[in-house]
């Protein structure tokens, strides 16, 4: 119970600190890239939810966040809905997507639902390529509102609310308990009453749901959308780096390997432009040297140095006991 | 005569050609101890597996407290009321011994306060409550087998299938985990135990039933039983080569 | 010198100690059985011998060096096979196939064709069913296979790990004189059996494991009378 | 239209020959090794560049250096295997998902590569077999079979009966087997699993790369477009049955002749999505694929 004091306590002082970025500065690039960044920390931890909290990779994370920032799109500039609803539907939609390609693949092993998701996103991207309705190749021109303080602040309070939905969902109410009894042994799960196939499938909605709306937020924000930009698979690509690097199955993890991923992403892409795809080989070759040397993730390493510190401290002060 | 809490009838498992378990039909009476017992390879582990739902009996049907369960998962036949333990121990490793009793305990009490609050009675029933914050990996076996006890009490059944709770126990350890089985009988849970280590089948055991095979060739109780000359066969082999 | 010696063996698995400095030794050309309950320790102990399992602390020494650092395929090069519990095949290959797995190695591979004929002499039966996918043998016939395949290792010492389990009656006869057989041709075998009454009478020597630790050893003909034995499986 | 229809059949038998090709080695380092490699596409447009350099650079003909990328792409995989076995034996939570995870990476890794030394542009592979086709007039049904693809069906042959052949016939397509089948059981039988796990992931990751250059031939090549391979060999494999290579070419068969039928007949826009939604209602109906084999 004292972690979850301190834990209220940083989260306060961090957002916080977030809340007053449009106070300090004027200026709109920095405005652009703490929203960003938020975005990515939100997509990163959704993705968390399923890897890092059921052991079940989702490959096409990036079809969420494409399918809320069309939805949202479609809705906006066909039907003329009003944003929020509109991206607020773009997440259901993501959710049923969700429910429905769930329902067979994660009754199975890992592989063959990380296949599926994978092509999964594949698809979506094809779908969007075709359609008239999302205008092809050319993609979607949305109402534009060009006001970068109401976007932060909206991400903000977004992400930052999922933040602490999810905390409280996945470290303190019985879902997430559940779900790392699934991830630790379904089997044994079984045995206690819990059915692995409906708790995995609700935890890919809880995951697909909020990815959704930060792509319909995007979408608004950006005002334009194409099916390279939000249903490529760079979008899942820095999720996946984002979590994995900073460490599965921590929230915490992913959020941190987020702000890192994206600060050097924004560096290399401002200062090295020229060499922008070599930030794939570097993005590429960070995850996998990551599950080699950091199996745990940056958090993960760092928590089990604390761990053995406070390990080494408890078995000195026992020495120093018995010698006395 | 009294009520039957499980009656097994006529069940079969068949793999490829092999018959597991071939015909079985006993009944397990409200608050008793069964034993189930049979040398290696016998067929308990895959009727033990038929009856808590991680097989589908091939023929025959299972009947809990007057209802057809046969081919209900697992978690449904928690719901109904049957805990089982693991011979294999399953513990959510990466998890401390009072959240694994958590989890099990959300079926009967779906909130996080009431949750703990069972947890932690059970554990104290079952010994293990100072080390309710250690993680689960870090017990003992015999930790470790209690735990499975602990989970499985958890879910308040009527019916629990021990699966080799005492096997690998030294025998401090292992008359512990009898005494502590003999109390979860006497809160009135009817128990049925496969177990290889006979000295604990046959002081704790009501009634034995006998495997060998995948049939059963004896039933009854233990001081008949292990004077069987059928059973003692079926344990030492055939007297004369 | 004994062919195989065990020294104070300590197996772990994970965090729970299965074996307690188990010593034993098997001389060459014997039979020797290792008796025990069911999770008494008897096939932990196979597998560390084989390599499967690492002991802890403890020493095996095969023909005068040590083996217990060694991986599974060089222990299995020095010449020590093991016909797992419950067959362990390779399910989709036939029978043949199978066999010719068993000589893998380069020193089996040079007497793969007289070890093969001695193989089919000894089971006819899997001479007929050469084609055959293993998997869709009968029990008997997959136990003869495992033995064969074992066989066509060209092993010093062969060592079975609850050969009659699950075999119906006759067939459990039929594998204890193929066991007495090879004996009887000079192979040093270690036998693991809980069929206690047929292992004591085929074997030379034997130990009683329990919880982990050797207890009790001696002549067939000495345990035989010790009603401790009799005990330990019935618990009467 | 329906007079389209043997042309969209021999399309896709020649299409899905050449996914057996990878396709085979793909189900079997899941079966030896039990890695699922999401970067196989990936090593399939590696080697395609790398036949396509040296075209350019040599000048000789592109056919002629599928035996230099068999070569250097095996070797690659050959001192590849030690680090992929590593993920896959570590003791942290769950080492297979590690493992895919790591191939994720490495074709993120591969894919940044290509674009950075190849660019964004598409190239095509000449060889010899590039511009004759052969005809067949039969009649009301005319059929057009470019000499390449039919190349690529003999390509596939050869693999598909060369690989037959040494997994039936040789010791170590039997250890390579009975790794699969048992590994602890191939341990006692004295086959060093790790050294059987190189070779085999060499073997695969050379005949990938080597398809390539067959690919490139007929298709083109650039550097994104192993995405669309990788996603292939999946279907192919997992309608399958993971591991099972006999229903290999009967899959790769099916996908190459819905591919073909959606280039001829609708938007092959729509490929992808009918070939996830075959794969949605076969994992739907039969987890294990086609032949209920497998995993």
């Amino acid at each position: 119970m004292k972690s979850r004091g301190r834990f209220l306590w940083i989260f306060v002082v961090v957002f916080g600190l977030f809340c007053i970025v449009p106070l300090l500065t004027k200026n709109t690039f920095f405005l652009r890239i703490a929203t960003e960044a938020l975005m990515w920390i939100g997509l990163a931890i959704t993705w968390d939810v399923l890897a890092g909290y059921t052991g079940y990779l989702n490959f096409g994370h990036g079809a969420f966040f494409g399918i809320g920032a069309y939805t949202t799109a479609i809705l906006m500039t066909k039907a003329h809905w009003f944003f929020f609803p509109s991206a607020f539907v773009g997440g259901m939609i993501a959710g049923l997507v969700a429910l429905l390609a769930g329902f067979p693949t994660l009754r199975l092993y890992g592989a063959y639902f990380a296949i599926a998701t994978w092509a999964l996103g594949r698809a979506f991207q094809q779908l969007a390529l075709v359609l008239d309705i999302t205008g092809g190749p050319d993609g979607m021109r949305l109402p534009t509102f060009l006001n970068p303080v109401f976007f932060f602040y909206t991400m903000l309070i977004f992400v930052g609310g999922l933040f602490l939905i999810l905390w409280f969902l996945l470290e303190r109410a019985p879902f997430g308990l559940k779900l790392k009894a699934i991830r630790e042994d379904e089997e044994g799960a079984m045995a206690i009453g819990l059915n692995p196939a409906r708790v995995k499938v609700m935890a890919f909605i809880v995951s697909a749901i909020p990815a959704g709306i930060i792509g319909g937020i995007y979408a608004y924000w950006i005002t334009y959308i194409n099916p390279a930009s939000t249903l490529g698979d760079l979008v899942t690509d820095q999720a996946v780096v984002m979590a994995v690097f900073g460490g599965l199955g921590t929230l915490i993890g992913p959020t941190i390997g987020a702000a890192l991923i994206y600060a050097f992403k924004t560096y290399f892409w401002a200062y090295l432009s020229q060499y922008q795809v070599l930030y794939l080989v570097i993005l590429g070759a960070a995850i996998a040297a990551s599950v080699v040397f950091l199996p745990d993730g940056l958090w993960g390493a760092f928590v089990s140095r604390q761990e053995g510190r406070k390990a080494l401290k408890k078995g000195l002060a026992l020495k120093k006991e018995k010698r006395a | 005569m009294s009520e039957a809490i499980l009656k097994i009838e006529n069940v079969s498992k068949v793999f490829g050609g092999l018959r597991a378990v071939d015909q079985v039909s006993f009944e397990i009476e409200k608050g008793e101890i069964v034993g189930l017992i049979g040398p290696n390879g016998a067929g308990k582990t895959t009727l033990f597996n038929v009856i808590s739902g991680y097989y589908a009996p091939t023929e025959g049907s299972i009947t809990f407290q007057g209802r057809a369960i046969s081919g209900f998962p697992p978690y449904r036949l928690a719901r109904e009321g049957i805990g089982r333990t693991f011979q294999i121990v399953k513990p959510f490793a990466g998890l401390t011994v009072l959240e694994n009793v958590v989890i099990a305990s959300f079926l009967k009490y779906p909130r996080m306060a009431d949750a703990e609050k069972n947890a932690e009675r059970i554990l104290d029933f079952t010994g293990l409550i100072d080390k309710k914050d250690e993680s689960a990996q870090g017990l003992t076996l015999a930790g470790r087998k209690r735990l499975e006890i602990s989970k499985a009490l958890a879910l308040e059944p009527s019916l629990l299938l021990l699966d080799e709770v005492v096997a690998g126990l030294n025998p401090t350890e292992a008359d512990k985990t009898i005494e502590l089985i003999l109390k979860v009988r006497d809160q009135g849970v009817t128990i049925l135990i496969v177990e290889h280590i006979m000295r604990v089948i046959m002081n704790i055991s009501d009634r034995v039933v006998v495997l060998n095979y995948g049939q059963k060739i004896a039933e009854g109780k233990p001081g008949e039983v292990a004077k069987n000359p059928t059973v003692i066969e079926a344990y030492l082999g055939e007297a004369q080569a | 010198m004994s062919l195989l010696e065990v020294k104070g063996i300590n197996t772990f698995y994970g965090e729970s100690q299965a074996l307690w400095d188990v010593t034993f030794h098997v001389e060459k050309g014997t039979l020797v059985t290792l008796l025990g309950a069911n999770g008494a320790g008897k096939t932990t102990t196979l597998k560390t011998i084989c390599g499967l399992l690492k002991p802890e602390s403890g020493e095996i020494i095969f023909s005068g060096e040590p083996i217990h650092t060694l991986p599974v395929h060089e222990i299995a090069d020095r010449g020590i096979t093991l016909i797992p519990e419950g067959r362990q095949l390779f399910p989709q290959m036939n029978v043949e196939e199978n066999l010719l797995a068993g000589s893998y190695l380069k020193r089996a591979k040079k007497k793969r064709k007289e070890n093969l004929e001695r193989v089919y002499e000894l089971f006819p039966v899997l001479k007929e069913r050469r084609k055959q996918i293993a998997e869709t043998l009968s029990g008997g016939e997959q136990q003869m296979l495992a033995i064969g395949r074992a066989l066509m290792q060209d092993p010093q010492l062969i060592m079975f790990d609850e050969p009659s389990l699950g075999l119906a009656p006759i067939l459990v006869q039929n594998v204890f004189s193929i066991i007495k057989d090879l004996h009887k041709r000079g192979a040093t075998i270690l036998l693991v059996e809980q069929n206690v009454n047929q292992a004591i009478k085929v074997a030379d020597y034997c130990y009683v494991i329990e919880n982990g630790r050797i207890v009790m050893e001696g002549t067939g003909a000495e345990l035989e009378k010790d009603e401790k034995v009799r005990e330990a499986y019935l618990g009467m | 239209m329906i007079s389209l229809l043997p042309q969209a059949l021999i399309d896709g038998i020649l299409i899905g020959g050449i996914y057996i090709t990878f396709a085979i080695g793909f189900s079997l380092a899941f079966g030896v090794m039990h890695i699922i490699d999401f970067a196989v596409g990936e090593w399939v447009m590696l080697g395609a560049f790398m036949g396509y350099y040296l075209n350019r650079w040599l000048g000789l003909d592109t056919v002629v250096f599928l035996p230099v990328v068999f070569v250097v792409f095996g070797f690659i995989g050959y001192i590849l295997q030690p680090v992929i076995y590593k993920v896959l034996s570590g003791k942290r939570g769950n080492p297979h998902l590690m493992g895919l995870v790591f191939t994720f990476g490495l074709g993120l890794m591969f894919r940044g590569l290509g674009l950075t030394f190849f660019g964004f542009y598409s190239h095509s592979l000449k060889t010899f077999l590039s511009s004759g086709s052969f005809s067949l007039d039969l009649g009301s049904v005319f059929i057009t079979i470019p000499t390449v693809r039919l190349a690529g069906l003999f390509y596939a042959l050869i693999i598909t009966f060369g690989l037959t052949y040494i997994l039936k016939k040789t010791d170590f397509g039997i250890a390579a087997r009975a790794v699969a089948q048992n590994r602890d059981a191939a341990g006692l039988m004295g086959v060093n699993i790790e050294r059987i796990s190189s070779f085999i992931y060499a073997i695969y990751v050379g005949i990938s790369a080597m398809t390539g250059i067959l690919i490139g031939s007929v298709f083109s090549i650039n550097a994104q477009m192993g995405g669309k391979y990788t996603i292939m060999a999946f279907f192919v494999v997992v309608l399958a049955g993971m591991g099972y290579l006999a229903g290999v070419p009967w899959a790769a068969f099916l996908l190459g002749i819905v591919q073909a039928i959606f280039l001829i007949y609708f938007n092959p826009g729509w490929t992808l999505l009918a070939v996830f939604i075959i794969l949605y209602v076969i994992l739907l109906v039969s987890p294990k694929g086609l032949f209920g084999r497998g995993i």
